[in-house]
């Protein structure tokens, strides 16, 4: 049966937003009805739960953590469900009528609904877990309650204040319930009730109660987080009736009463449970009084009950226990009467202001009799439930449980809270409904609709009828919970009226008379002054908790990320360096490494000439770059140049023919960009002039590139000097001729062994010739790069100026003898290539250098005869090649899936042909045509790409000007 | 039947690359049709996936259907794809993102520039190639191609931003990748050896000069990777970068931080796991201080951020910090937990991704900056007319707002959805330690990853709590964006999956634990991988 | 001794090529003007090959061949891409 | 080194002497481009390297090789052919280039551009 | 030989390292092909260094396997050139990229007051 | 023929190199070559290269070694200017020439004798007034050089005949 609490209202939910909006009434009609079946069922569950039975419902949900589906039904849960579908059905039925018929109904009962169901879901998880759950659940779906009206600022904020509030509470709670998961070793409800000793015995018990505590008191809008409650009333007031009375705010009680037997009894949980309450009690009495919003006065009373119930939990005794439970019904039926008629005079007077309502009495006269009877439960009036609850209150108060100040002073605190409660209970009635006719009022006020007073009545006959015949009307039902709570250790205790004379009821007298008194002082002063209590009215709670929110997640957020963070590229590259550095150094460092000896012996000094050269074209490079483009570039080909030298001579050719040739590619595509970079002169930059600032930072980035340099040279040698372990390559080199079929056994690797590699190889420059192509399609130069290069225009101008020139005459001479030549080296490229695919498996060479050697015979025809020279006589398909390429390699290797191998299995085989002879026939050199097939067109993609930018930016720049010109005109 | 299984395991490389390629050379002005393909490839692709998972969760230890040698060469000699359960998650998480952020480009995003549809589907063989390799310069060629790839989509529909972030996105990257090159190498050149699991299997008898070395190398590698993964203070190019991204290219981008972890989680076990003596556990606490620093930084950021972008790039750092320290402390409880928050947060983020462009379509960016000053200085216009008469929400808006409570209920990690799950069963690994004594067995940096977490999480709703008030409630001026079924589909299939994925928490955690027992089972895994046979009984 | 005179003349031969190399690289770094660098990057490419050829002496094996081939025949690519780049302010027009 | 101790003496001396010739011609060639004054100037220095030394490094290699596998390997001829047919376009395209930038700053003395209109205006 | 190599990586890094550090996207694109070469390098290094050994196979026998070079770290060379090459390209369309867009090539798309 | 073989020179030189770089004169290569030479030659016809016809191929190889021994010969003259360039001024300069010479081919081909000549270096020729500009090391005399070049010129035209 259980699972229909959860699984009504939330299905009920889900139903009720697809209502169409304008159905007032259906929807309240269908909410109403989940809610009261709900009830009913909660009503029929009486008589087992009355036999001291528990209520089980598990359900798998991860069983492994220790996290089920588990919901437990013992009396003190039957009690709290009972409170929440009962309520939950009035303020239906009340909502039903508060709503305006333009307000979005759906998305109300919607959200209500899914809060009922969280709620319920708190009171019956049987797993802490699960109550963390539905616990944040209801922060959620009350946040998003509260924010109903979103328009208003006041709606936003309120919501947000108090999700983040409880949302914060929430997560620390469940640190705690993670916790004692642990100590427990499960999170069953059952069982950590039944392990009271072994938590408060631990020494993480005090983490735990302050963890635990934080979620409650949050929730329970406990001192000092009490503030988001008052601003939770811009939400509609059945939400208000609903989370300040049953739910909500009663959960943080609910889970202070439900560990109670666990946690409670503690000198700790006495004081700071107790310290929380009092003040609470005591300082939301006194705000409360000084209140002038009709909605605001009751929060704060809500939070000062709330606190009464806190302080009673704290207590530690079973009777003060008994108290709370008991207390806690009664606030919730008083509360919630309060709230919905509050509501009324709001909905029939258009306002809630205190200072404009009087006389109200005249204009609903039964309206005002229920609220006059609500607020004198709420005042603790004799006959009334609130009384019973709140002499059982003082009867504990003045109980001596611990000795200390605290304990001392609670029948004190208890006393003037409750004076300041009858003063605003007091003024809530004789200031509303008393008094002279209000005048200007936004409406004038009348009775509201029968049926939306019907909840009140019911709540306010339940007050009296408690307050008079306790034992036989709540007794039962309390005793069921008490007995659930405090098992062998409930006390015994007399619901009556009368208890004869004591203290508590001179207590209360004193609070009654005393209330009474205070009222009549301060009528005046309340009648004008403005909203707040004197002095703490500076101290706002919600605005000192925006302020620090602010603070600390806005500015104080922004500032640290831009500290913590930058947004440029150096301090980043800097950290990748150092990092680096450090993650290379400290492995070493750390474990005390040995650098190898030096060994100055056997070294070839034209090889040391050549590195001389080459470090000093690296050095110059890194010198030259920021003024001298070129040079920079052309000091970095003797780099490259070098160590192709250096492939070469440590028997290295196929490295040496795929550097030289990548090297030249490059060299042609940096100067392709070179053109549209913009021009740098060098200014006479003397290090003296330079800020310290740029000096300071270009000797760290020396020291940086020293350190990373001095690191990869030593670690290098160190490896270097060290004998070759055993590795795979011996593998490689037995089978390459056997099994591989070919001889050049870095080729074989490459299209056979590591095939893969290749393919992924290929598919990266593919991707990137894409890229490019794509990028540069979208490519918008500057606007001081858009014209033609300077020598280009010098030299047109020269063509023009003369008549027997055309235009265009002055590159075709220059370039005159040059093309010639270039052209024949076409078929030459191109046989190169051939030799160099062919020639791979066996001998160094292969598709990469091959394909790149083919296209540097097309950009060769690009360069002597232009872009639409050779597009008019050559027809190029890049992309056709790349995909081909990619597609042959994929189509390669696949093809021993035919013959049931693993993909890229090669096949080699020797074939003999007719009059070629020999001719190897592995499947790798399919595969290789393919890897040649997409490097060609990739490499000539992406240089023609970049190349076309000076065909389309002339047009570009035409364009622009001719725009110009338009917009002058 | 035996052999179809078996060459199974290469799909999820070999077919978007083939689709890839063949898409090439389509005519841009097909669009649609290449988008239809690339869809057909990937959905393909996450079937295969599936079974390939089920494959992995039933029989995946056998060396028979679990280890694929490409060119037929045996391990540690050849290439060897090594589907395991992680493995084969982390495809089907993959495949199932790459769906869905397919579908939400062809409303118009696929538009916006050349070539999407083929970079896309290389993107995902780069991503698969990466999560299936068992050889470490293969990884770091399938590495390659997945950034190339990245590289691409993020410039993809070019524009100033994104070209701005893509310079720095690139220059790290590339820097990041020579590093992992003399990682590799320098692996490669004390133990001789490129096969993870045979790494595995030699490092323990190293000489210790060597082992020293071998260190180094890793750990250079682990700065690469830790590049990729977005730690702290290697991640400053991401915000920027994912924010520019076009969204369902930032969408998939949410899973690319995950192969900087996955692979860091794969060696970090597998190589410096039990087996590796005197270097077992190695970097750890490098792991745990940057994985904190970063969620410290990630949530930082998350508070600081304006714009929805740049708040989901930095809940990538959160959600990467989350798993480093994870990984970095190292309890076999908290495994399952992190793994499984990786599904969730990898999810989570893409949904919101996506969703952040449907949301932002409608806005007014004047109005956000009014907002933002406003919230700056805590000023709130106390003397607004009240009305109290709700405003119907218009059905796309109700949806987003839907969507987007999802995001931040999942991100923040509160209940019930998969990010509380993710959450709850990390910190119950932390706190279900074996020892006696809580106190004793929990040290300083568990207790502050905690905190952390917790930290995190409550950066994550107020930020989130702020932008959505802002975006939904508070919208002065806003039209109601125009949005595709094609377009808010995605995101509800996303959103769908976490939710799923919350319901079905139970058997996706023993899936996890099971993943997790495998990790810290080295020695069966190289073992595995070694001892597989070759095809044609060889 | 046959072997010994080889072996010094090949290294005498290959120090001249280094020393060949390093004027060039001398006027690539002193410039003064773009062409002289250009000019001394060409040299320093027919150097190099000069250099591999003489390599592939000393190791008597002609696989080293192959490269050397390379730079003379499209070694020059890059040194008229950077001449171009001087003449008209762009590689391919 | 050992391959090269099958060389005979007489084949030995000849691969010696080119080689030396042949790497002392290219390091004066080299030197020119130290020691000459101005680009154009220079632009001869690499000349020596492409023709002479070229030509003396590759038959040394050819003798070389010939010898050593008994058999006629020519392909140094192939280096040969397109140094010298390759030098020229680089040569010619600088040379043009600084004749180009030279006459645009007007320096180093160097010629005008023959101005049709000065020789066609006196018809 | 393993001196003058590991001085030459060394030098190559350094420099590279330097200009990455720099501001201009042009000296950052050197940087890269400097630091590649260095790696390139670095990455042959660790195949160990041998001169004048056969790197091609004798098809009549495979012989001693140990005077081979390593042929493992050539092919990994071979790759990472190819990548090497692939990124360069790339990167430097995006500096172009970059240029055109923001009118400057400082890397981060604006002047600094100072480099 | 010719459909097979657009240009039967550029054909022949392809096949002559392939042997050459393969060192084998085994029909197989042949074979290939021959297959290469055709197929490149198709892709070279879509460039349109200028067609030129060699005439007597005797005295191209006369005139092929009276180069060669200019090129011996100039070798040693620049050298001697290099080394003795510290003491002796170069006596460098600029000359022109009239050329008659119309074949692009051996224009190209002149060029690259005068190139591979030191000494002298071709800079910049005018198409529309047929001069050519190149530059001297040793400009002992003009017309010695002019007449040089025209040497040249008469031995090129007369292989080429055009």
């Amino acid at each position: 049966m259980l699972p229909v609490f959860i699984l009504a209202p939330f299905a009920g939910s889900l139903i009720v937003i697809f209502f169409p909006s304008d159905q007032r009434g259906a929807t309240a009609w269908f909410a109403g009805a989940i809610a009261l079946v709900c009830f009913l069922v909660t009503a029929g569950l009486y008589p087992f739960v009355a036999s001291g039975g528990v209520l089980r419902y598990q359900l798998d949900w991860i069983p492994e953590l220790g996290l089920n589906f588990t919901l437990r039904m013992d009396g003190f849960a039957w009690l709290f469900s009972a409170l929440i579908t009962a309520i939950s059905v009035l303020v239906v039925l009340y909502a039903r009528y508060y709503m305006a018929a333009d307000d979005p109904v759906p998305r109300f009962f919607a959200l209500f609904l899914a809060f009922m169901a969280s709620m319920l879901g708190v009171v019956l998880s049987g797993n802490l877990i699960l109550l963390a759950v539905f616990w944040e659940l209801t922060s959620i779906v009350s946040f998003l309650l509260i924010g109903y009206w979103h328009h208003n600022a006041h709606a936003r904020d309120g919501a947000r204040i108090a999700l983040t509030m409880t949302g914060m509470g929430g997560l620390c709670m469940l640190v705690g319930l993670l916790i004692i998961g642990r100590i427990v070793g499960s999170y069953d409800l059952d069982v950590v009730l039944a392990s009271g000793d072994a938590i408060r015995n631990h020494p993480l018990y005090l983490t735990v109660l302050i963890l635990l505590l934080l979620g409650a008191l949050t929730k329970s809008a406990q001192f000092p987080f009490h503030f988001w409650l008052p601003h939770a009333m811009a939400a509609p007031t059945p939400v208000s009736a609903y989370l300040h009375s049953a739910t909500m705010v009663k959960a943080g009680v609910f889970l202070l009463a439900r560990l109670w037997p666990v946690m409670a009894g503690t000198e700790a949980w006495f004081w700071i449970v107790g310290l929380a309450g009092l003040t609470t009690l005591l300082l939301g009495a006194y705000f409360a009084i000084f209140q002038q919003d009709l909605k605001g006065l009751l929060a704060y009373s809500t939070i000062s009950h709330l606190g009464l119930i806190t302080v009673l939990l704290s207590l530690g005794s079973p009777l003060a226990a008994v108290a709370a439970v008991f207390h806690i019904v009664n606030h919730a039926t008083f509360k919630a009467s309060l709230f919905m008629a509050a509501g009324i005079i709001d909905h029939e007077s258009g306002t809630r202001d205190m200072r404009r309502l009087s006389g109200l009495f005249h204009y609903m006269p039964i309206t005002a009799t229920l609220a006059m009877v609500a607020s004198a439960a709420m005042a603790g009036v004799p006959l009334l439930n609130g009384f019973l609850s709140k002499e059982m209150f003082f009867a504990e108060a003045i109980e001596t449980h611990l000795v200390n100040a605290l304990d001392t002073m609670t029948p004190y605190v208890a006393t003037i809270a409750s004076m300041f409660a009858v003063t605003y209970s007091l003024r809530f009635i004789h200031g509303v409904f008393y008094g002279p006719l209000p005048k200007e009022l936004p409406k004038k006020p009348h009775e509201p609709p029968r049926w939306m007073r019907a909840p009140v009545e019911f709540l306010v006959l339940a007050c009296l009828v408690v307050g008079i015949i306790p034992a036989q009307t709540i007794g039962p039902f309390l005793h069921t919970a008490v007995v659930s709570i405090l098992g062998e250790r409930t006390p015994q205790y007399s619901l009556a009226v009368w208890h004869g004379w004591n203290i508590p009821l001179i207590m209360s007298f004193v609070a009654l008379s005393g209330g009474v008194g205070l009222y009549f002082l301060m009528r005046s002063y309340l009648a004008t002054s403005v909203e707040g209590p004197p002095v703490f009215r500076l101290l706002q709670g919600q605005r000192i908790f925006e302020r620090v929110l602010v603070t600390l997640s806005w500015k104080w957020a922004r500032s640290l990320e831009q500290s913590l963070g930058t947004r440029r590229l150096q301090p980043q590259m800097c950290f990748v360096v150092l990092l680096a550095l450090a993650a290379g150094a400290l492995p070493l460092l750390l474990g005390g490494f040995k650098l190898p000896p030096l060994v100055i012996r056997g070294i070839d000094p034209a090889f040391a000439l050549l590195w001389v050269i080459g470090i000093a074209c690296a050095v110059g490079s890194a010198y030259q770059a920021k003024f001298h483009r070129l040079a920079a570039l052309v000091l970095l080909g003797g780099a490259g140049l070098v160590t192709c030298i250096t492939f070469v001579w440590l028997s290295a050719p196929d490295l040496a023919v795929t550097q030289l040739l990548v090297e030249i590619v490059t060299t042609v595509l940096i100067l392709l960009g070179l053109r549209w970079l913009p021009k740098r002169i060098e200014q006479a930059e003397d290090v003296e002039d330079l800020p310290l600032r740029i000096r300071l930072r270009r000797l760290r980035d020396f020291l940086l590139a020293i350190l990373a340099g001095g690191g990869t040279m030593l670690i290098s040698y160190a490896v270097m000097t060290r004998p070759l372990p055993d590795t795979i390559a011996s593998y490689f080199l037995e089978r390459a001729y056997t099994e591989g079929g070919g001889t050049n056994v870095v080729n074989v690797i490459l299209v056979d062994f590591r095939g893969f590699d290749t393919l992924g190889e290929i598919a990266v420059l593919c991707i990137v010739a894409l890229t490019v192509f794509a990028l540069l399609l979208r490519f918008r130069p500057q606007a001081d790069s858009l014209e033609t290069p300077e020598q280009q225009r010098v030299q047109n101008a020269f063509d023009d100026d003369h008549p027997d020139r055309a235009a265009g005459d002055s590159v075709a001479e220059y370039l005159f003898v040059p093309s010639v030549i270039m052209r024949w080296m076409f078929p030459i490229t191109g046989l190169l290539a051939a030799y160099l695919f062919l020639r791979g498996h066996d001998l160094p060479g292969g598709g990469f250098a091959a394909g790149i050697a083919m296209s540097i015979g097309f950009i060769l025809q690009y360069m002597s005869g232009g872009t639409r020279w050779v597009e008019e006589r050559l027809r190029i398909h890049p992309l056709r090649w790349m995909s081909i390429g990619l597609l042959v390699a994929t189509a390669t290797g696949a093809g021993s899936w035919l013959f049931g191998y693993p993909f890229l299995t090669s096949h080699a085989q020797y074939a003999i042909l007719p009059i070629v002879g020999k001719f190897p026939l592995a499947s790798a050199i399919l595969f290789d045509l393919g890897v040649f097939s997409l490097v060609l067109g990739a490499t000539v993609l992406i240089l023609i790409a970049l190349a076309h930018q000076s065909v389309r930016a002339p047009r570009a720049h035409a364009r622009a000007a001719r725009a110009e010109k338009e917009g002058v005109r | 039947m035996i052999d179809w299984l078996h060459h199974l395991l290469i799909i999820p490389i070999l077919l978007p690359l083939a689709v890839g390629a063949a898409l090439i050379p389509v005519d841009e002005r097909n669009r649609m049709l290449k988008g239809l393909f690339g869809f057909g490839s990937t959905l393909i692709v996450f079937v295969v996936a599936m079974i390939l998972m089920r494959i992995a969760a039933n029989a995946g230890n056998l060396p028979e259907t679990g280890i694929y040698q490409l060119g037929n060469w045996p391990a540690p000699f050849g290439i060897v794809l090594v589907l395991d359960r992680l493995s084969a998650m982390m495809l089907c998480l993959t495949a199932g993102l790459a769906l869905a952020a397919q579908v939400y480009s062809m409303a118009r995003w696929h538009t916006a520039g050349h070539h999407f549809h083929s970079l896309f589907q290389l993107l995902i063989a780069g991503l698969n190639g990466a999560f299936l390799t068992g050889d470490i310069f293969n990884l770091f060629v399938f590495f390659e191609m997945m950034l190339a790839a990245s590289y691409g989509l993020l410039l993809h529909g070019s524009g100033p931003m994104r070209v701005k972030a893509g310079l720095h996105y690139i220059a790290i990257n590339l820097a990041a990748s020579s590093l992992f090159l003399i990682g590799v190498s320098l692996i490669y050149g004390v133990t001789g050896t490129l096969n993870m699991a045979d790494l595995a299997t030699k490092l323990a008898t190293l000489a210790p000069q060597n082992r020293q070395l071998v260190e180094t190398g890793a750990a250079i590698l682990g700065i690469a990777f830790l590049v990729k993964a977005g730690m702290w203070p290697l991640s400053f190019w991401l915000p920027p970068a994912y924010a520019a991204a076009t969204p369902p290219v930032a969408a998939v981008f949410a899973v690319l931080t995950k192969v900087g972890i996955y692979v860091i989680v794969r060696l970090h076990f597998l190589v410096f796991g039990a087996t590796a003596g005197a270097s077992a556990g190695f970097g750890q606490e490098w792991l745990v201080a940057g994985g904190m620093l970063t969620i410290a930084f990630g949530a930082i950021g998350v508070l600081a951020s304006q714009a929805m972008g740049r708040l989901a790039g930095y809940s990538v750092l959160v959600s990467s910090g989350t798993l480093l320290a994870a990984i970095g402390l190292g309890h076999a409880g908290m495994l399952a937990g992190a793994l499984f928050y990786l599904v969730s947060s990898t999810l989570t983020i893409s949904a919101f991704f996506l969703l952040i462009e449907l949301v932002e379509r409608g806005r007014d960016a004047g109005a956000d900056v009014l907002a933002v000053t406003m919230e700056a200085y805590g000023d709130f216009d106390e003397d607004e007319e009240e009305e109290e008469v709700g405003v119907a929400i218009p059905g796309t808006m109700a949806v987003l707002g839907l969507c987007f409570c999802l995001c931040a209920v999942l991100l923040s990690g509160l209940p019930p959805l998969s990010g509380f799950v993710a959450k709850f069963a990390i910190l119950r690994g932390l706190f279900d330690m074996p020892g006696t004594d809580l106190t004793t067995a929990m040290s300083a940096a568990d207790w502050t990853y905690v905190m952390l977490l917790i930290l995190s999480g409550l950066a994550a709703m107020i930020a989130m709590n702020r932008i959505g008030i802002r975006t939904f409630w508070a919208s002065i001026e806003g039209t109601v964006p125009r949005v595709f079924v094609i377009e808010i589909t995605p995101v509800l299939v996303l959103l769908a999956a976490c939710i799923f994925l919350s319901l079905q928490a139970g058997p996706a955690m023993r899936y996890m634990q099971a993943t997790a027992d495998d990790l810290l089972n080295p020695l069966f895994q190289s073992e595995r991988v070694l001892s597989a046979p070759r095809a044609g009984g060889q | 001794m046959t072997e010994l005179a080889i072996t010094w003349s090949v290294l005498l031969s290959q120090v001249m090529l280094g020393l060949a190399m390093a004027c060039a690289l001398y006027r690539i770094a002193r410039g003064p003007r773009a062409q002289d660098r250009i000019l001394a990057l060409d040299t320093l490419y027919i150097n190099a090959m000069l250099m591999l050829l003489s390599f592939g002496i000393r190791s008597a094996n002609t696989i080293y061949f192959e490269t050397a081939l390379i730079i003379a025949l499209i070694g020059f690519v890059s040194s008229i891409a950077f001449a171009k780049f001087l003449m008209r302010g762009e590689v391919i027009e | 080194m050992s391959h090269l101790t099958g060389l005979p003496t007489w084949a030995a001396f000849g691969v010696c002497t080119l080689l030396l010739f042949g790497a002392a011609t290219t390091l004066i060639g080299s030197l020119g481009l130290l020691r000459l004054s101005n680009f154009y100037e220079r632009l001869h220095a690499p000349t020596i390297a492409t023709s002479g030394g070229t030509i003396l490094i590759c038959v040394a290699s050819m003798l070389c090789f010939a010898v050593l596998q008994s058999r006629w390997i020519f392909h140094e001829l192939l280096i040969i052919f397109f140094v010298t047919v390759t030098t020229p376009v680089t040569l010619a395209l600088l040379g043009q280039a600084a004749l180009y930038r030279d006459r645009f700053e007007e320096r180093n003395g160097v010629p005008r551009k023959p101005n049709p209109d000065s020789e066609k205006g006196t018809d | 030989m393993e001196l003058i190599v590991s001085v030459g990586i060394g030098a190559l890094t350094a420099s590279g390292v330097y200009l990455l550090l720099r501001p201009r996207t042009y000296q950052v694109i050197i940087g890269l092909s400097l630091l590649s070469y260095a790696v390139n390098l670095f990455i042959f290094g660790m195949g160990r260094l041998r001169v004048n050994a056969p790197p091609v196979l004798d098809p009549g026998g495979v012989g001693d396997l140990a005077q081979y070079t390593d042929p493992v770290t050539q092919a990994l060379v071979l790759t990472a050139i190819v990548i090497g090459f692939a990124m360069t390209a790339l990167f430097l369309v995006v500096l172009l990229a970059s240029r055109g867009f923001t009118g400057t090539d400082h890397v981060d798309g604006r002047e600094q007051r100072h480099d | 023929m010719r459909t097979w073989f657009p240009y039967p020179l550029l054909s022949t030189a392809l096949l002559v190199m392939w042997l050459l770089l393969n060192q084998s004169l085994a029909p197989g290569s042949i074979l290939i070559g021959l297959v290469l030479g055709m197929v490149l030659g198709w892709v070279t016809l879509k460039l349109h290269p200028a067609r030129s016809h060699l005439h007597r191929v005797g005295r191209a190889a006369g005139f092929a070694l009276e180069v060669l021994a200019d090129i011996v010969r100039s070798n040693i003259a620049v050298a001697s200017i290099i080394l003795r360039a510290g003491r002796v001024p170069a006596n460098a300069g600029f000359l022109t020439v009239d050329l008659d010479l119309e074949d692009e081919n051996a224009l190209a081909l002149l060029a690259c004798i005068m190139t591979a000549t030191p000494g002298t270096a071709w800079l910049e020729y005018d198409r529309r007034q047929k001069t050519l500009l190149f530059h001297v090391l040793d400009l002992q005399s003009d017309e010695v050089w002019r007449g040089t070049v025209k040497r040249y010129e008469a031995a090129l035209k007369e292989i080429f005949h055009d």
